[in-house]
């Protein structure tokens, strides 16, 4: 018996490993995706500021985040604070058995969740890109990583008061895709759109990604890195009825994306008469963020669906912003915050334990909390530093004003008929 | 006829294409050319080792025009793509002996 | 002992879960493969038709193909037909053990499965670049993912005719890749060359792909993603005869793709004189469908030398099928069908069930129904709504034409040396 | 128990699998990092290079590489000669139990290893590149695969006389990372550097890569490969200790990078006054190999700093071998070498078990063979064939030269303003 | 001596050059350039915004010829390069003044 | 005034920068450009088919000058650009008639 918890403990060790290294895999996703949808001149930056957030969240999380998220405190609303993370289970521990045994390794935990908050903080990245300060954007990771997103993930993930509340988000369609989109929004609209973006008069000039592939290649990589951030929040996969729920969510989760992008593609098509893919791409994506609220409770058909209405959302939420002279490169707001919501309501289709309350308080209280606070850091910024870069740097690029480097120094780049 | 060839900073070309079809210019080849002149280039470091992009984007615009539009053609272009600041570019006149249209077989004033 | 086949239960799920989610990954590799070696013109629209073809498959299969192929039916010919996935096993099922219990989620078993029959969509996609219509494509995947690859896939798989005939088809060689390829020379022999591919005297004129690193990529991850394609395939992994197994199948598939490899790139250095990358990576892909029909038998060495078998066929087979005028870009039917017959036969070195008589029954029961099957969807398609784009629009490009949209805006393109 | 056993032996297996497949696509990340720092004009001979020489390194360790390091010898130092690779457990000794019977595949195992040799050539690859011949290269990495890397494995991982002498090198910091870039400094000796790198009066000019985005990419492959680079060598994950360390490795791996991005790009802003894209990659895999020789033992916040360490020698490593006209046009040499020396006494830092004089010992040994061997083979392979292209070839660039096909054809390269 | 330029379509490159060489034009100096003329651009639409791509691409050929060709030369590229469509392209001729061969110091028409 | 182009192998463009600015050249005006001549292009396969690439890259160098500077500036360029192989490429001279800098409104040889 001590024999066989401990091959399970290592099970679901493996799979909590197996799953974190997915989620990881995600940065490499937004990185490509974001660099295909900026223009050359930009290219460089939005490289550095990802694999640079990628790395300040993990060194974050680890430093103070995941003891506030995860740790003790007496209050259900304000978590402790503490550093560092604390050692391992005993095999005395686990081979006692029982309820409270430890099934998996705390480690294992503690790397399953710090690429989640590196998820969150690479949403913004791409919002914010072709204008906002690198070293800037830097100080905000920290103070995101370490900081508001562990607050907020404590009042539901860690068992705090929106846990309480019987807000259900299963793998964080709320606490990681819409938190990472506010903070996203804050920032927005601080900045301001690029230049050119708008014209005068109502005109909304659009500014094509120089790399379409990357842009796809990115949309994959998202897409397969999500069996990991689905999958593995199942948080075990030990036993029949964990494996049949993992396996669910792998399901869910593929077809709800497969959703997105063939409503995408169809809206689009019927809105704009083209087969656009970037709206296809947004799609996949959609279709991704809409299920991750609950990807074990709908069926395959339903989770289609589910997806399905978020690769709509997603086409029309990018156009109003756009409307609303929003200027998000990439969609980020539109795919993380706005269908993040859909997918928040969406729990309710099939999840009978969730409450609209639960749900709509756990969507006020994520968004205002993370906006204000956001805002409060972003205005800080702004005075001290300034989040972005002067007019000149703006139409030289961010890569020689902020890397000294060219992307693609031999394509000579600055095409004759673009902005 | 005469020969256009101006050398613009990047981002004026729409305004100059639109001032000049506003004068009744009808056709326009462009192409992306690297300057060198008065403007100094930029400075970059590539792993550690310094160097210097000497050479600016410009754009060159060529227009075959009608021997009378000639001065209202120099000035539009100067005022479009005048911004004052160093690297404005130039433009050049030349004397244009002949012009065919491919399509009709037009020659001359005909073919502009 | 209940909690022992539980665990045992888990690991063969995840064992699914994770092999489903490296053939998904392949659907990114086929993406970044094709839009390498389309001219630039078509990049988008190529993009496109990869993530969408991947939704629609997912789909359908969900809607109908799988029952299709797993579904009850009192002939062995012609399956039976019913909608949606059935659900999952039951805990008591699975811990009453003995020889018929379930022993991996349904659930999961339907995810590995719906990956395959999108890979063998993603086949299609390649032969039929640079001119194909993109709705009329998806609207064939409709067809061919839902009906076309699940009938015939029931033969063998489904436990039909083929499988009683002794049919010996590891992976898939055969029921995958040599029926994409086949779906694929109907169309092409329906669609015709690309426009300037082949001059007046017999002339061929190449038509270089756009962005070598990108088909390069495309490679890797259909190499990595084919771990999953075969390895999963042993369908166990929980005991150690089955771990064994699985442990050849990785071992015996990466040799095979390395001898693939240096035979493509050696065969087209004694042929054309250059180290020939594209004949490389077409040498990896061939060895990787060679092994397909039969990775758990042969020995490590012969893995490797009918990986090098297939990279050397594949070399003059593209060279073949040029002679012959039938325009595939990116080498598809020849990777995938002429080397897909070249591995089936290939069986016969190593596994003693296997006979010539049911593979070649095999070959052909596939070959000619997918053909035909095939061909009337086209030929419906071509009717009504037309299969190619016009003249001009292939000239200008599929991307324009289909997607409005440019895959490198910045990068002037339409290089003057070129076609 | 048997079942126990069993399972616990498949569950070994799998793991092992899956950390070999990751390590199997860090050979797609050495190639898209390499294609992204070398011009547009070596790119296609560079992508070739990668994907031939994993093949061989694959083929040659099966035939003779792994026997070489893990058989058997009745020396120490020189190991025994056989060929082909033994078959796998029975049942009946897995399910026999007690400390000696095998509790995972032979053949995950190999299929573990073979990967490894790869890693270690890739690494060379990218140092040799934009100058060194094709066919050469191949030549070499047969010797390399097949004979120089087992043999010196051997004396480490195969209980040859390094491991007797208490050498620690966990993953291969040392007989890897430095063994590769130990065979890449006698190659580039030999070779010199790039035409036109460096100028008549200590002048240094930059050669600055393509293709930014494919760079970044290779980097998070490498970075998502090396969990099972270093996670994988644990050996086992089946019981609570296994599977707690293998989880520590995870988290280390992961902050090791993480602080190595961030040193790397400080460094380089302080020194150059730009966040230099290139050293926060090459930061993160130097925090990667740094790390590599002792994932196991320091604390989270420990593995962060030696990552931090490493990030900050490879900048003034790769500036030094600049100084020293030691052209390696991806830092190979430093991150790999360099830092590798570093990762071998960090492992002082944490673990108990090491001790100066072993890890002195080891480095030297390793250092000094493959120095030699290589050399020797290189400068037969120099007399014999020659080891690098004439300057016309080099100016051309060696994908016309080696392969007939340019990387991008449309997108017209050569660069004004460029060498 | 005179210089020609013609702007033509893409795709005609081939022919308009295989026809120049059999009418003994030894040299040619190619530039992809973008055109603005009668024809007009595409409209795109890029995540719901639609915009205009005035520009086409064209390529700009340029030859320096022997004053006794001029005729036969510009002929040549108007049967070569001719679709009859919009946007065919046009060309233009020059007086060029001298030319010289770097490789041998030739100058005239040895030079060309 | 004088309009110089020159067409050069790409890799001396640093000499003859370096050679105008010496003899006081002051702007310059580059272009990727590709060129036919009497030096062959090479041939590549791309899967089995063999093709020929007839063009080879070059540079295009324009520059307008005063009229006592041509003999200057054409034997610089000829110095610079000169390797004695075939393909270094060809001087261009032609008659310059008015030039304007658009920062300033100069013109003639003021605005060089
Ligand atoms: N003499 C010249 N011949 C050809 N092109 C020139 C000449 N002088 C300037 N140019 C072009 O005009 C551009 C702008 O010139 P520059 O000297 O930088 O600024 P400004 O015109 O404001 O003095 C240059 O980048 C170059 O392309
Ligand atoms: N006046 C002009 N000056 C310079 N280039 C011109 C002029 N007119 C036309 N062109 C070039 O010729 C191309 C074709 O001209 P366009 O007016 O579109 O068609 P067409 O010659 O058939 O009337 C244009 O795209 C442009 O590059
Ligand atoms: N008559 C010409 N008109 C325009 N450009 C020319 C002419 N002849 C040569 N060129 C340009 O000069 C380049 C070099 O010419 P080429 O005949 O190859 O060598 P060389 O000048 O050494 O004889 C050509 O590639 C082409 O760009």
């Amino acid at each position: 018996m001590e024999m066989l918890l401990e091959v399970s403990y290592a099970l679901d060790t493996f799979y909590f490993l197996m799953s974190g290294l997915l989620v990881m895999w995600m940065a490499a996703g937004f990185t490509m995706l974001e660099s295909g949808l900026v223009r050359s001149k930009n290219t460089v930056e939005i490289l550095t500021k990802n694999i640079g957030l990628y790395s300040i969240a993990c060194i974050m999380y680890m430093l103070v985040g995941y003891n506030i998220m995860y740790g003790d405190s007496s209050s259900s609303i304000i978590p402790g604070l503490s550093f560092l993370v604390g050692g391992d289970n005993s095999v005395a521990d686990v081979v006692a058995g029982g309820e409270d045994a430890p099934y998996y390794s705390n480690i294992s935990d503690f790397f399953f969740q710090v690429v989640f908050v590196a998820t969150a903080m690479s949403i913004i990245s791409g919002a914010v890109a072709e204008r906002m300060k690198l070293w800037t954007f830097f100080i905000f990771a920290v103070a995101m990583t370490g900081f508001i997103y562990p607050i907020q993930g404590y009042w539901s993930w860690g068992e705090g008061f929106l846990d309480e509340l019987g807000y259900m988000d299963y793998a964080g369609s709320g606490i990681v895709h819409m938190a990472g989109a506010t903070a996203a929004l804050a920032a927005v609209l601080l900045l301001g759109p690029r230049k050119g973006k708008y014209g005068p008069d109502g005109q909304i000039n659009p500014i094509p990604g120089a790399n379409m592939p990357l842009a796809t290649l990115g949309t994959f990589i998202l897409w397969m890195g999500w069996f990991g951030f689905n999958g593995g929040s199942e948080l075990k996969v030990s036993d029949v009825e964990s494996a049949n729920a993992v396996a669910m969510v792998f399901a869910n989760t593929n077809l709800a994306a497969a959703g997105g992008v063939v409503a995408g593609l169809i809206t689009a098509r019927l809105l704009f008469g083209k087969a656009d893919l970037t709206m296809g791409l947004n799609g996949a994506l959609a279709g991704l963020v809409a299920i991750t609220a609950g990807p074990d409770t709908p069926s395959m058909l339903l989770a289609t669906i589910i997806g399905a209405v978020g690769g709509t959302i997603v086409v029309f939420s990018i156009v109003t912003l756009d409307k609303l002279r929003i200027d998000d490169p990439v969609g980020a707001i539109s795919v993380h915050g706005v269908v993040g919501i859909w997918g928040l309501l969406a729990v309710l289709l099939s999840n009978g334990d969730a409450t609209l309350t639960g749900q709509l308080v756990g969507i006020a209280c994520i968004f205002g909390f993370v906006f204000v606070a956001s805002l409060i850091v972003w205005l800080i910024l702004k005075v001290t530093m300034g989040i972005r870069v002067d007019e000149e740097m703006e139409y030289q690029g961010m890569d020689l004003a902020e890397c000294g480097l060219e992307a693609y120094p031999e394509f000579s780049g600055s095409a004759v008929t673009r902005k | 006829m005469k020969w256009i060839t101006a050398v613009i900073k990047p981002f004026k070309l729409d305004d100059v294409r639109t001032a000049l079809m506003e004068i009744g210019v009808q056709g326009l080849t462009v192409t992306e050319v690297k300057g060198f002149g008065r403007q100094k280039g930029h400075t970059e470091v590539y792993r550690g080792a310094e160097y210097v992009v000497d050479f600016r984007p410009k754009l060159k615009l060529e227009a075959a025009i009608a021997d009378d539009q000639e001065d209202k053609v120099i000035q539009t272009i100067q005022k479009a793509a005048h911004t004052g600041k160093i690297g404005d570019g130039k433009v050049f006149v030349f004397d244009l002996e002949k012009c065919l249209r491919i399509r009709t077989g037009e020659t001359g004033q005909e073919a502009l």
